[in-house]
């Protein structure tokens, strides 16, 4: 399916949930709220024409100030699913944004298992909560990291080193 | 019946395997006897840093214009600038981190005056951490017997100061270089 | 060339001679001589040892394109000498919560062992150190003690890699003794004697005759179990170092390291002499026209030619898992075995 | 499936083995903890993060430039795929048109690469089985590859060959019959290998119907690469999405049919194959020019913008998740790397084995380590 194709189809579904980010990739980005965000997993995945069987990546992104980054303009934190079909060749970025304070979502790692250790991972590195984990233990940090989230931006820790700014 | 027939390929094939490995044992070693041979690094080997001088005076070539310092990806590259009387610029310290140096080779792409090079000189270990920092004239004096041929055509250097030609005949016309060098202190530009 | 037995002989008679001459009971000359015989003996074999081990590594290297040891010596014979050096220099470590003296005795049982079996070898006409007449057994017998130190080097580690090397090891000897067992049976039947050196002599000087044309199931199968029984690839599951890291050896280091090690390559020597004496004629020549050439020299060389069939295994095939280990000793080798038995009976009461 | 094991949880005769760091047959710092019983695994939990880098962190605080050679350092056997990937990232992001000569270098180096990192695979899975001589074999022709690379880029191992907007250097002269020289006598020693291992009874025992992984299990963990190829799903990202010029060259997905260690294990030889061939398809293809990398600005500032770039790397499919602020420096960079799907499989399809098993699934899978933790 083309870009437009999977968005026209995401918006019928979704509607108003659904924010689609304008932009010159060949593959769509689209914003999901975070209510619909499990609704929206699981049809991309079972639908039969959109068929997203495979989680590329799951990142998370930190927005602390204002006007930084491109789709919107507030604070705030964001989980970015790149998706991908092995079935119809396609694929799809699809983001959602949560609080900047406690910053909470439901797990997907039962959609897709891939996703277990990405949220393992965005959950020690950005303290971002994945309700219903099946494991949330730190994934690449040591067992007693207490120095809090390092991929935040603006953190600094007990051996951070600031690249010199020349 | 298939079985045995499957019991005999699967001891032909274990023989086929010991023909194979036998097939090697006569045949020479690959590998060199390090310290007593050694290998000839090709001339685009990427190894220890240095800097470049003029064949001709044996001055450096380098101008202090310090674009490989902001490009270096590690911060191993440490430069002060200073002025000679004529009002030139040149390298008051340059200090190259080689603990920290991972080799890129991006100062040698960036640098428009043919001044640092990546040779294809590896055995640089030391028993003390604080050898592997090597100063200005250290890094000099490796480049001595380094060639290397004038193949860039000078961009617009970043600061306007000085074009290629006026920084090799400005080098080559310091002949207290080393003077300055062991009082750099006043004339440095902060 | 010389020969050792002819001039050894000699030196007895004469001392002999003097020992009457001078009053001393005879007895005390026969105890000398033992004494000598276990002094050469050990020397022998720890050299031995420490070739097969300079050996091995020059095989591999060369099999794999490079050259090995080339420091210490012309072509770093004497590498193994300075390891052991090394390793003699370094601490022994013993795990706090090991079994202590169990740890000790392990690798001490393990080169006793190695060494014992040698008693019985015939490396020469003559040259053996003493003529049991049921010298295959005593060497079956003594062979299978490395199981025990194995066992116990595995226990008394406190290790769960070393326990799980020392069980499979446990399992593996215990399994393949037997096949082992029951091939060398064909060669005690074709010469009706379990003397080894009566064996090689049955055998005669000339190499058809040998066992093991008659005997080539069970000279194969026996070489396959001893593989098996000296733990070498694709056999050496007791010390798989990419599962178990080292298997029952993972916490012994210095000299008990070094003794474990040593072992390995003097059973290795032992199985291979034992095969060249029951199945390629010992110490006899191939054609009675080359007995000039003495007969340890032939000894020797047919024992090393098997050593490098071993070391050339090693170095070509992967590891067997533990259990296909366990199948082909009982499913695959047992069966033959007996059939090979069978067969040899049938031979001998069929031409004899 | 993962959660911690401890001691508590023991039934009779299990006990629990602590399998790395530090282990020879772990590829580096994994750690798994197994629940044994006996010999047969019955629970498996492994625990990255040994040579966690922090190099997405790294990549905030550098230009795009000067994290190119970090990149290199991903995936240290296979740093050609982790430059190009990053440099198609930014070129897409940029928009940069990448001259047709530099994409063919690139397909060179990638593919040389890929055999290099295969063959690092071949020598270490036979290494983790006991065969030791093959490792040595599959080394000695991986040094011809570094020659090459380092004839090229003047590098072994970290290369920065492949830069955004085209690479670094044209190759020397001498490249071409190093090439053409290597090819056909590596196609010679490809079966030499075969010939050591592929019908080996010992080897067949080993890899056969062992560790069969399910496609399902494989989409589901997001494996990708050979490893899900094995389990006969010809899906490549070369002819999937295509990208750099592989739609002129001619090559096939070589496929396994149940997904067992052995059809990991061929897939990858053959891939090997097909990588020779596409190396000199791409070298009779090499246009004549001089122009081999985009005219950029000293400092790349790209558009805001974000974008998500994957090809496919030896180990599988990886790929960079970029945010542009129209900064100098990225806002955010998600490295996306095989080997994090391919050890997610692990832990399904090695319970119920035993431990020799284990090390043999494990080295099929061809995990890399720096890349998991990055």
């Amino acid at each position: 399916m083309t870009k437009e194709d999977i968005i026209r189809k995401l918006q019928d579904k979704f509607g108003s949930d659904l924010e689609v980010v304008q932009n010159n990739q060949p593959e769509p980005f689209v914003y999901i709220s975070k209510d619909k965000y499990r609704e929206f997993c699981r049809h991309v995945k079972t639908d039969p024409e959109l068929d997203f069987d495979f989680l590329f990546q799951l990142a998370g992104v930190h927005y602390p100030m204002p006007s930084a980054g491109s789709g919107s303009s507030d604070e705030r934190f964001e989980v970015v699913l790149s998706l991908s079909s092995h079935a119809k060749i396609h694929r799809m970025v699809a983001k959602v944004k949560l609080d900047i304070i406690d910053p909470e979502i439901e797990t997907i790692s039962d959609i897709w298992a891939a996703a277990n250790w990405y949220e393992r991972e965005s959950m020690e590195l950005f303290g971002i909560k994945f309700l219903h984990h099946p494991d949330p233990r730190p994934l690449l940090l040591v067992e007693d990291w207490e120095f809090g989230y390092p991929m935040r931006k603006g953190w600094t820790g007990p051996d951070f080193i600031p690249m010199p700014e020349k | 019946m298939s079985t045995i027939k499957e019991t005999i390929k699967g001891f032909w094939n274990l023989i086929v395997g010991l023909v194979t490995t036998a097939k090697y044992l006569p045949r020479p070693a690959v590998t060199l006897q390090y310290p007593s041979e050694r290998w000839t690094m090709p001339e685009r080997s990427r190894g220890v840093v240095v800097l470049l001088s003029d064949p001709e005076t044996g001055e450096l070539n380098c101008n202090a214009c310090l674009v490989c310092m902001k490009q270096c990806p590690v911060s191993a590259i440490t430069v002060t600038q200073a002025k000679n009387e004529k009002e030139e610029r040149y390298p008051a310290t340059f200090t190259i981190d080689n603990t920290l140096c991972c080799f890129c080779g991006i100062c040698e792409e960036v640098c428009n005056f043919d001044s640092i090079k990546l040779t294809g000189k590896y055995e640089f270990s030391v028993f003390n951490k604080a050898d592997l920092i090597y100063d200005r004239d250290k890094l000099q004096e490796l480049g001595r017997d380094v060639k290397y041929e004038k193949k860039r055509k000078p961009k617009p250097a970043p600061r306007p100061a000085a074009k290629p030609s006026e920084a090799a005949t400005a080098s080559a016309e310091k002949p207290e270089s080393t003077e300055t060098d062991k009082a750099p202190s006043g004339e440095e530009i902060p | 060339m010389l020969e050792l037995d002819k001039a050894l002989l000699a030196i007895y008679a004469g001392l002999k001679t003097w020992f009457i001459s001078s009053g001393i009971p005879v007895i005390w000359l026969d105890l000398l001589v033992m004494i000598f015989a276990g002094i050469v003996l050990i020397a022998v074999l720890a050299l031995t040892a420490l070739f097969l081990v300079w050996w091995e590594r020059k095989i591999s290297a060369h099999i794999q394109d490079r050259l090995g040891p080339m420091r210490t010596g012309p072509h770093g014979v004497l590498q193994t000498l300075a390891d052991g050096l090394k390793l003699l220099q370094k601490e022994d470590i013993i795990p706090s919560k090991a079994d202590r003296k169990v740890f000790f005795w392990a690798p001490v049982i393990a080169f006793v062992a190695a060494f014992m079996a040698y008693i019985v070898i015939p490396f020469g006409k003559g040259l053996m150190a003493r003529d049991l007449n049921i010298g295959i057994v005593y060497v079956l017998a003594i062979t299978t003690f490395t199981v025990i130190s194995l066992l116990m080097a595995g226990w008394a580690s406190n290790n769960k890699y070393a326990l799980l090397g020392g069980m499979r090891s446990a399992a593996q000897i215990v399994s393949y003794e037997v096949p082992l067992t029951l091939s060398v049976l064909g060669a005690v039947m074709l010469a009706g004697t379990m003397s080894l050196n009566e064996i090689v002599e049955a055998q005669g000087p000339y190499f058809w005759r040998w066992y093991w044309l008659p005997q080539l199931l069970g000279f194969a199968i026996y070489f396959v179990a001893a593989t098996a029984e000296v733990n070498r690839t694709p056999f050496d599951l007791p010390e798989a170092e990419q599962e178990l890291v080292a298997g029952f050896n993972v916490e012994y280091s210095g000299m008990k390291f070094a003794m474990f090690f040593l072992a390995e390559f003097v059973n290795m020597f032992t199985v291979s002499a034992v095969a060249t004496t029951l199945f390629l004629g010992g110490w006899q020549p191939p054609i009675p026209g080359l007995a000039f050439i003495p007969s340890w020299v032939w000894f020797l060389s047919k024992t090393l030619f098997l050593v490098f069939v071993l070391m050339w295994f090693r170095w070509t095939y992967p590891r067997l898992r533990v259990d296909q280990l366990m199948d082909f000793a009982w499913k695959f080798l047992l069966p033959l075995a007996f059939i090979n038995i069978f067969l040899t009976g049938l031979g001998v009461y069929i031409f004899k | 499936m993962d959660r911690v094991l401890n001691n508590t949880e023991l039934r009779d005769e299990e006990f629990l083995i602590n399998m790395g760091p530090q282990h020879p047959s772990t590829h580096g710092v994994l750690r798994l903890v197994l629940k044994m019983e006996g010999e047969f695994i019955r629970d498996l939990v492994p625990h990255v993060g040994y040579l966690h880098r922090s190099i997405e962190k790294i990549a905030e605080n550098r230009t795009y430039n000067q994290f190119m050679p970090y990149t290199d350092r991903i995936d240290y056997c296979a740093s050609m795929p982790s430059n190009q990937a990053w440099a198609v990232a930014i070129e897409k992001l940029a928009g940069i048109e990448v001259p047709e000569k530099a994409e063919y270098l690139r397909v060179i180096m990638t593919e040389l690469n890929r055999i290099a990192s295969h063959l690092i695979y071949l020598g270490v899975m036979s290494l983790d089985l006991g065969a030791v001589t093959p490792f040595l074999y599959t080394f000695r022709e991986r040094e011809w590859i570094l020659d090459l690379f380092e004839m090229t880029c003047g590098q072994r191992l970290t290369y920065h060959y492949i830069r955004i907007g085209g690479v670094s250097r044209d190759i020397p002269p001498e490249f071409g019959k190093s090439l053409k020289a290597f090819v056909a006598d590596f196609r010679k020693k490809l079966d030499d290998y075969e010939a050591i291992l592929t019908e080996n009874p010992i080897f067949l025992g080993r890899t056969k119907n062992v560790g069969v992984l399910p496609l399902d299990v494989a989409k589901d963990c997001g494996a990708s690469g050979p490893t899900i190829r094995g389990s006969n799903f010809a899906w490549d990202i070369r002819k999937a999405e295509p990208y750099s010029v592989y739609p002129k060259l001619n090559f096939t997905i070589p496929t396994g049919k149940v997904g067992d260690v052995w059809d990991r294990y061929i897939v990858r030889i053959q891939e090997m194959r097909q990588s020779c061939n596409l190396a000199e398809q791409a070298l009779d293809g090499l246009p004549e020019s001089d122009v081999i990398r985009a005219k950029l600005p000293a400092v790349l500032k790209p558009p805001a913008g974000e974008v998500f770039s994957r090809i496919e790397a030896p180990r599988g499919e990886m790929g960079y998740y970029v945010v542009s602020t129209g900064d100098k420096k990225p806002y955010r960079v998600k490295i996306r790397t095989a080997s994090y799907g391919n050890l997610q499989v692990l832990a399904p399809i090695s319970i119920g084995w035993k431990i020799g098993d284990l090390v043999a699934i494990f080295g099929s899978l061809d995990v890399i380590l720096p890349e998991v933790d990055r």
